[in-house]
This record gives structure tokens, C-alpha cells and sequence, in this order.
């Protein structure tokens, strides 16, 4: 399947784009599809670690199962205020 | 809980957020927050800061914030305004109204709910030094 | 550190008050706090409280609050209205501003003031029931 | 000496006047005047203490001296906000 990909802030600029597609197996994790990711983007693996991750407009971790329509958000940390 | 959130491009009107109260008569204090943007990021002289945001998701997450407010039943109600796109220097970027019977709770709340939204909610800041604020308009102007 | 002080018989005109703040380009954070007449007084249900005041001792004491923030050196200015005289139900008898650099010096400095006016500044209160604010003016307009 | 004495909030009402003289010996503290002033107001005499005392806009003590042109003001605890 494959799951669309935004990312926010300067994860764009690291990234090259602000949006991308990543063809995954069925029942995929989220840490599967950043494996594939940051293959492609090798700038972004780096901050791994500050990574935050979205599913829709929920957070999720590493080990979410992704399903047909989902939508992957990555951001850094937020500085709402 | 009434609550009321407004992620805008707009400038905060403040005067009119307060003059917009309205509150029942077992409501005895009303704390606002006003963010303003400072002349300094760290140790950079600024212009202006660039805030780009998520809005679904930063929306659901206010919204989320608000529901754990609810719950808490102190609180009756909660008015919420971010500011995203350029904010000058001296602008507010983020209004906040907590009303509450006691004093105690509307400022526990109002400060929770800054803490909370600096955790969770996706907006982020960008700096923008005086020459660029004046060489270009906004460069990001759907982020 | 700047500072505004109102002892005074007029109802609070807090969004002109809003609309009037100035800070520098250092400061960040406005915390504001409104406090309103609850329709309850412990048990009773009240329609307002008279509030009588010792003026220049009000006063006096008001600036020595303001002269020990000042001393902490964090805020940039104070800014406080309490009303006197009879303050309907919904009313707001007390207003302050705090503008600092910093939100959490801001919250800590409005909520001192609030403590320690509540402990030193010569003001009290009494209840006026429906059935007094329906048949009297206020009883003591000079006090 | 003489020394003015103003009562605030319900001291007015519980010593039936807002304002009285109080006759005190040079160099009394406020206990003694206290003392005088509580033999003609007794009710008050009960709130003593909860009563809080000034003279001029400073709150003093039972053991401040009085000196000539000192005024007086007893009240209960404030209630601002």
C-alpha cells in the first residue's frame, strides 16, 4: 500500500519536499515505513530521536500498524506559544 | 465547558476578546494570557517570528486539551486564540481566557493549558531578522 | 518598573485598559486577572457587595507591594484597578496587569499581588442582598 | 496628649462612630490606648485580636509610642479583591 507523507516545519527543508508517497507492505509499522523513509532522506534520520509522529491528527509511536488510508505526519518538536 | 478556539492569520484583538466576556453569576475570576513576541530569540535581535501550523491536528489537540479541562469541572470556560503566519515584534501571538469561580483554578488552568499546548499542539516558530521583514513579504504564506 | 494604580468608584473598563498596554520589545508576557462578583456570598445569595476603603492607606500599601516586585527586578509593569463603592453581581471589583519577559515570572507576580494585597490593603466588603440593591442606594457613598 | 482615632468597616458600626479623641499620657503606647479606648467601647474590646492597627498608612504594633499628631485607625482584617 502506499501512505502519504507530510512533513512540517524545516523537516521540509531536510526533506526536500513538504510531502512525499512511501509504498509499504500490508500491515506495515510506522518504524517500517521510517526504515524505507529515511533511506530517502537520510537528514531526517538523524533526528530521529525528536521525531514526532501523526497518524491523521492523533500522535502515534513506532509500532502503530499502518492501514489503507492512513496519513503519516513528521514534525520536530512543537513551539506553539 | 464553553470553549472557543480561533487559529488565525488575523491580529489578536484583545480588547474585543475581553469585551466579549460573558460569564454566569457563580463566576468570580477571569485570568487572560497574552504571548507576545519578543524583540530577542535567543541571542538574535528579531523582527518578527513566522508561525506555521498543522491547523487539523492543531485544532484536535486544543480541542483534546480542552476536553481534560472539562473534565476537571472547575472550569466554566476556556477561550483560545493562536496566531499563525508573521507576528511582529510586540504582537501577540497566542491569547488565553480561563474563567473560573476561584482565582486558584483560573490561573492553574490558563497556565496548564500553555504548558500542555507547547507539548503537544503542532505549531512552530520561525525567527525573521529586520532585513528580511523588510526585503520580503511572508514567504511561507499557506504554511 | 512601570506602574498604574486606580482606587475608584467607576465600574472597570478593562478592555480600554487592555487596549491601552505598552511594552517593550523585551517583554513577552501580559497576565491579566479579573476578579467578579460572585452572586454568592458563602450560604446567601447576594445582588452585590459594597466596598469601603481606606484610601490613602490603600494606597500607601498598594506601592509598598509594588516597590518589593520592583525590588525582584523581572517585571516591567503593574498595572492594578480595584473598584469601590457598590459592585453589581458580574462586576469586576479588582483588575491587574503584569507584563514580564517571561510568562512564568508574569503568573507568579500577578498571583503575589493578589495574596499579599488580600493580606495588607485596607478594603472590605459587604453583601447587599436583592432586596437592599432594589430598595437603597448604596447606603455608604463616601466610605 | 490627644489622639484621633477612626474605625473602619463594621469597628464603626460595633463602636457606634466612625471617629473619636482618645486622651492618653505623653509617650503611651497603643496598648494604653487601647486599654482607654476599650473601657468605652467594649465591644471591640472582643475583636482584639483579629483587629488590625494603623497610625498614618503604616500598620503598627501594641508597642509602637504615640507622639503628638499620630492617627489612629483600627479595622478588621481586609477583604480586598
Amino acid at each position: 500500500m502506499t501512505i502519504p507523507v507530510t512533513f512540517w516545519s524545516y523537516f521540509a527543508e531536510l526533506a526536500g519536499c513538504s510531502e512525499t508517497v512511501v509504498t509499504v507492505s500490508a500491515s506495515s509499522t510506522i518504524d517500517e515505513l521510517l526504515a524505507a523513509l529515511y533511506q530517502a532522506h537520510p537528514a531526517l534520520a538523524e533526528l530521529r530521536r525528536s521525531t514526532l509522529i501523526a497518524v491523521g491528527v492523533e500522535y502515534q509511536d513506532g509500532e502503530y500498524v499502518l492501514k489503507p488510508g492512513d496519513h503519516v505526519s513528521l514534525f520536530p518538536p512543537v513551539q506553539g506559544g | 465547558m464553553k470553549r472557543f478556539l480561533s487559529i488565525t492569520r488575523d491580529p489578536i484583538d484583545e480588547a474585543g476578546l475581553v469585551a466579549n466576556r460573558t460569564l454566569s453569576s457563580g463566576m468570580g475570576a477571569a485570568v487572560y494570557f497574552s504571548g507576545v513576541v519578543r524583540g530577542q530569540e535567543g541571542a538574535e535581535a528579531i523582527a518578527a517570528l513566522d508561525y506555521s501550523c498543522f491547523v487539523p491536528m492543531a485544532e484536535h489537540q486544543f480541542h483534546r486539551l480542552f476536553d481534560r479541562l472539562a473534565e476537571r469541572g472547575s472550569v466554566e470556560s476556556v477561550r483560545l486564540v493562536h496566531r499563525i503566519g508573521r507576528v511582529a515584534v510586540g504582537e501577540s501571538s497566542l491569547w488565553i481566557e480561563v474563567v473560573s469561580a476561584h482565582r486558584a483554578e483560573a490561573f492553574g488552568a490558563c497556565q496548564w493549558v500553555i504548558d500542555e499546548m507547547k507539548q503537544v499542539v503542532p505549531i512552530w516558530k520561525s525567527p525573521v531578522t529586520a532585513a528580511e521583514a523588510s526585503t520580503s513579504l511572508n514567504p511561507n504564506p499557506t504554511s
